[in-house]
């Protein structure tokens, strides 16, 4: 097939073109960025994805629905329980199961939890961006109390497969509700830490505040979701706007802004964490008895339809868009996931910046590479 | 001139005299002077080898222990042997070569880094009597051999062939071009107060008492900016903008393996080293032992049983320890912040301090 | 006069910001008791992995060399990577009739990835996680395990 | 607005288009003629205004390609998709949406890279993910004999 290859900017005589990735410390994996500098000025930015591309849409086409579960671990592997929650729900609406308040309450305890973990790993690793090296071992410290809980009861820390349709793979274990009030009491106590070493350091303010300044039309026009978004104005919490499992019943505020700046994208994830901790103290003591999954028939097939279905993860918006022909393997699953949209803005925020800029842009926008290649 | 041979710790004038004398009998003054220099520059890189391997080990560990780690802790009792394995591992790795470098300048860039250092150290007194040479104006010659160490880092920036390695070398010049203004202000104002820029006399005039305590609150702030403006010549975290590694991957030595690279590495601890040193000997008595005023005689006396090698030790790494606490502690600024924060708050601090440690002079106010 | 003023309170209000930032990391450099390290290699006697962790699947056999694999092969159809594929034999039984018995259940690790569908799925349980976790070797070969023992047998009562 | 009520709207924006009340939205099928002038016309009209475009699917129906908009008001709160499609493997080409939404730059070039439909009119429609030589992975006539298993 022939191929159009339109000549860009990027290969203008004066420029002087560097190549940011696919192996450096700061793009978090193998994103490649061809940034075009003037000095140290950055004046174009030009992604080039597909380093860990998988194919994960096509591979969805030719296995059933419990197991496309397991490589939307593989996606955002930090929202690894929120991404299969999505696909869960999906896969519920179309067959119109109800489920139980228990299994709903236990997913949004666990989705708030891996929610703090991501952003956890978020401060940790903007810190170290900035050349800060301390937070890096500060949150993932951390972190570890979460993955600890993750490990205790679904099995594994990072990509747990916890989720199926119909319900939750085990039951919590007994410790569950223990351990994370345990965690909730420690992290209280660490926050205000997070905010004397980074949020309130003069250096860190001076670094990120009116950095990448991204405004409220352009956000909704580059569908830039999650606390990105939201820190330019954004309403576009999925949990406040079309609340799903439990979130319904809990009370929380969206953290919104208008600056929209590197500073309050990261302020955002910060608030973030508290806000997540006020859902799981509202959640943890009333956990109901019940089945923690209702009865599923062994092969699912979902009727002949479309169904789409749109979660909060702790990036921003993911959309599972589903095809079915009623068998039981889907003719077309298609994930809207937020790193690849929020990705689309890195240009336009990071022009006439200089490069340690970019760096803070590119981290406040908190990428995950497997997500944005799936 | 033998009766003084009684080597003591605290006085080595006797021991060196010695040296000197006896050699001059041995031989022709020419050959005498000549030896001398070999067992002194024989002496430095032991030296030198011993405190580099030291503080890489220090500076690993103290980081660790910041961040809720253990640090290096598998090769020998408390991980001390880490660092003469990594010099090994060093020593032993390939070079590797690179296509369409400046071969010449890219040889010669560590070597160029390495000798600044090696110069500066020449005239620090380790204790009474300890220096390889004490020149009348070792302040002033501390800091011209110290930033020649640029020309190293511009040229490995330079000659490397890579835009990492390019855009680090120029954000060092601009960044050390301006802080050495800084650097030299801080210490004018003590030589100030010390009325001398020989090493050996500033470090006299603090018998009764620290500059840092001697010369109220100026002294005290020309020593922090001092702190700040020479970590930002090291090139030091928080300002390691030349090697910046969530930017540049690691700036002008991207390109540099196994002892190219342990080279500059070694020249960024002995920089480190080498400022501590001046800023101990400067601002915190350099081997002079803690002393109050006459009151406290009894204290004195006691301090005084500590050799002087000893204190210019302890406090050396005091000051080093504090490097590593900003460097662990702050991110990084961004090249424009570090030349405001230079231009915009340093250097008026350090004017207007100047201004003012002259007052204080002239006024006899200083103790 | 009020710019110079506005000039010392930003340079007091940073200072006194980066002091704040000091005394966290000098707090933690001054109490060594909370290191987190865990010396890994030198600890593994007392490491206990948590009772649900899924190092890899394993075929939990009794002290009669006995497991309760029946060979129906559901968790050959379950896993989403074809890690796994059961190979039965037909054996004859003590009263004569003739049955699908297992042969060899074989379990490549390397392809595996935890999901857990067919520990899950199992009909019969026969199927468990092992806390294993140290899987290195140097030969991807190794990585293709047999599960049921050499020998053994299915247990009694499970069909 | 409800779906109900969207529909009723959709119709009297274009005739060409085909409306249906999905499960869950307001389904609204148009040929790739009309696309860009009803794309225009939901983003700019003040009772409806998508202006979030959540995302660009594209689909191998099995005999026809298709791409799939779903848009979301950030104003009234509602959604919607938008369909169309075309029965030209060869050269499948719709207009693109980029200078309406800007985040269609990288969703168009996703479907280009993984499905091969172009979109005339898009500013930068190169290959995203995959180099030139590869096919299009996510049609249902793609063969792969060394990356694609079957049991």
């Amino acid at each position: 097939m022939e191929e159009e290859v339109k000549q860009t900017g990027i290969n203008e005589q004066e420029e002087y073109i560097i190549n940011m990735g696919p192996q450096h410390p700061s793009t978090h994996g193998v994103l490649r960025l061809v940034l075009s500098l003037k000095g140290e000025v950055v004046k174009n930015v030009e992604p080039h994805l597909g380093y860990i591309h998988r194919g994960i849409e096509k591979m969805c086409e030719s296995i059933t629905y419990q197991q496309i579960i397991h490589l939307t671990d593989r996606m955002d592997y930090l929202s690894a329980h929120i991404n299969n929650e999505a696909v869960c729900l999906n896969v519920e609406k179309a067959l119109e199961v109800e489920i139980p308040d228990r299994i709903k309450i236990i997913r949004t305890i666990m989705s708030e939890l891996t929610r703090i973990q991501s952003h956890q790993l978020f401060w940790a690793s903007f810190g170290m961006d900035l050349g800060g090296l301390t937070c890096f071992f500060y949150g993932l410290r951390d972190r570890e109390k979460v993955l600890d809980i993750f490990e205790e009861t679904c099995g594994s820390r990072m990509i747990v497969s916890y989720n199926c349709p119909g319900g939750l793979m085990y039951d919590i274990h007994p410790n569950f509700q223990k351990r994370v009030k345990e965690f909730l009491k420690y992290f209280r106590k660490k926050l205000p830490e997070y905010d004397q070493l980074l949020t309130g350091n003069v250096i860190f303010r001076e670094r990120t505040v009116g950095i990448g300044k991204l405004s409220l039309e352009d956000a909704i026009s580059y569908g830039v979701t999650g606390p990105s978004g939201r820190a330019s104005g954004f309403s576009c919490d999925v949990r406040k706007h079309e609340p799903y499992s439990a979130y319904d019943r809990v009370r929380f505020n969206e953290i919104l802004f208008t600056e929209g700046d590197t500073f309050h994208r990261y302020f955002a994830r910060i608030q973030e964490m508290k806000e997540s901790m006020n859902i799981i103290d509202q959640l943890i003591d009333n956990i109901p008895e019940g089945p923690y999954a209702v009865k599923m028939k062994p092969v699912i097939k979902l009727p002949e339809g479309e169904y789409f279905q749109r979660v909060e993860t702790a990036r921003g918006e993911l959309g599972v868009y589903i095809i079915s022909d009623g068998n039981k393997n889907p003719v077309r699953v298609k994930f809207r996931s937020p790193n690849f949209v929020n990705l689309g803005v890195l240009n336009h925020i990071a022009r006439d910046f200089k490069i340690a800029d970019l760096v803070a842009i590119g981290g406040s926008l908190d990428m995950i590479i497997p997500d944005i290649d799936r | 001139m033998n009766e003084g041979k009684v080597f003591s710790l605290y006085d080595f004038t006797a021991l060196t005299k010695w040296i000197d004398t006896g050699l001059h009998h041995a031989m022709s003054p020419f050959w005498a002077v000549i030896t001398e220099l070999l067992i002194i520059g024989v002496l430095i890189l032991i030296f030198y080898a011993l405190i580099g391997l030291f503080l890489v080990y220090a500076e690993r560990k103290v980081c660790a222990f910041m961040q809720n780690r253990l640090g290096p802790n598998r090769v020998g009792p408390f991980g001390l042997f880490q660092t003469i394995a990594d010099l090994l591992k060093l020593l032993f790795v390939e070079l590797v070569p690179i296509k369409n470098a400046d071969k010449f300048l890219f040889n010669l860039a560590p070597f160029i880094v390495i000798i600044a250092s090696f110069m500066a150290i020449a005239a620090i007194p380790f204790a009474k009597g300890l220096h390889a040479i004490d020149l009348n104006i070792g302040v002033f010659y501390v800091m011209a051999v110290s930033a020649m160490g640029v020309i190293g880092i511009l040229l490995a920036g330079w000659s490397s062939n890579n835009k990492y390695s390019l855009i680090g070398a120029m954000r060092s010049g601009a960044q050390i071009v301006s802080y050495e203004l800084s650097v030299g202000l801080a210490l004018i104002t003590v030589v100030i107060l010390a009325g001398s820029m020989q090493l050996s006399v500033i470090v006299e005039a603090q018998r009764d008492g620290w500059f840092i305590f001697k010369g109220h609150i100026p002294a005290f702030i020309a020593f922090i900016l001092f702190l700040i403006s020479s970590t930002a010549e090291t090139n030091r975290g928080p300002f390691d903008l030349a090697e910046a590694e969530s930017e540049l991957t690691a700036g002008y030595h991207t390109e540099y393996s196994g002892i190219k690279f342990a080279f500059f590495f070694l020249a960024e601890f002995m920089n480190m080293f080498i400022v501590a040193s001046i800023a101990a000997t400067v601002f915190l008595g350099g081997w002079m032992p803690l002393h109050f005023g006459a009151w406290a005689a009894g204290f004195n006396h006691v301090m005084d049983f500590i050799p002087p090698f000893i204190w210019y030790i302890v406090k050396t790494f005091f000051v080093i320890w504090l490097m590593m606490w900003f460097k662990w502690t702050f991110p990084r600024l961004r090249i424009d912040q570090l030349l405001t924060l230079e231009w915009k708050y340093l250097l008026p601090f350090n004017l207007v301090n100047v201004l003012v440690m002259a007052f204080i002079v002239l006024m006899g106010w200083h103790f | 006069m009020k710019s110079i003023i506005n000039y010392l309170k930003e340079v007091i209000c940073g200072v006194w910001s980066l002091l704040k930032g000091m005394a966290v990391t000098g707090k933690y450099f001054f109490s060594p008791g909370q290191i987190v390290t865990q010396k890994y290699p030198n600890n593994r006697k007392s490491l206990v992995m948590m009772e649900r962790f899924k190092g890899e699947v394993i075929m939990p056999h009794n002290e009669k060399n006995e497991h309760k694999c029946t060979g129906c092969g559901i968790c050959e159809i379950n896993c989403p990577n074809g890690s796994i594929e059961v190979i039965s034999k037909m054996i004859t039984t003590d009263d004569g009739k003739k049955k699908k018995a297992i042969d060899k259940h074989i379990y490549r690790l390397g392809m595996c990835t935890f999901c857990a569908l067919c520990v899950k799925n199992c009909p019969s349980d026969a199927l468990a996680f092992g806390q294993e976790f140290e899987h290195a070797v140097f030969n991807r070969a190794l990585l293709i395990k047999v599960l049921n023992k050499p020998g053994s047998q299915l247990m009694k009562g499970v069909e | 607005m409800n779906k109900t009520e969207l529909v009723i709207f959709v119709k009297s924006l274009s005739q060409e288009c085909e409306v249906k009340e999905g499960r869950q939205f307001a389904e609204a099928t148009v040929p790739a003629s009309s696309l860009h002038s009803l794309a225009v016309q939901l983003r700019e009209k003040e009772v409806c205004s998508f202006d979030f475009l959540v995302s660009i699917t594209g689909v191998d129906y099995g005999q026809d390609l298709g791409a799939v908009y779903h848009l979301r008001s950030t104003k009234h709160g509602h959604m919607m998709v938008l369909k169309v499609r075309t029965n030209d493997r060869e050269n499948p080409h719709f207009d693109s949406v980029t200078d309406i939404w800007k985040s269609a730059d990288f969703l168009e070039r996703e479907v280009y890279d993984l499905l091969g439909i172009k979109f005339t009119n898009h500013p930068d429609l190169r290959r995203l993910f995959l180099d030139n030589s590869w096919g299009f992975p996510l049609r249902k006539d793609y063969v792969d004999d060394i990356n694609i298993v079957t049991k």
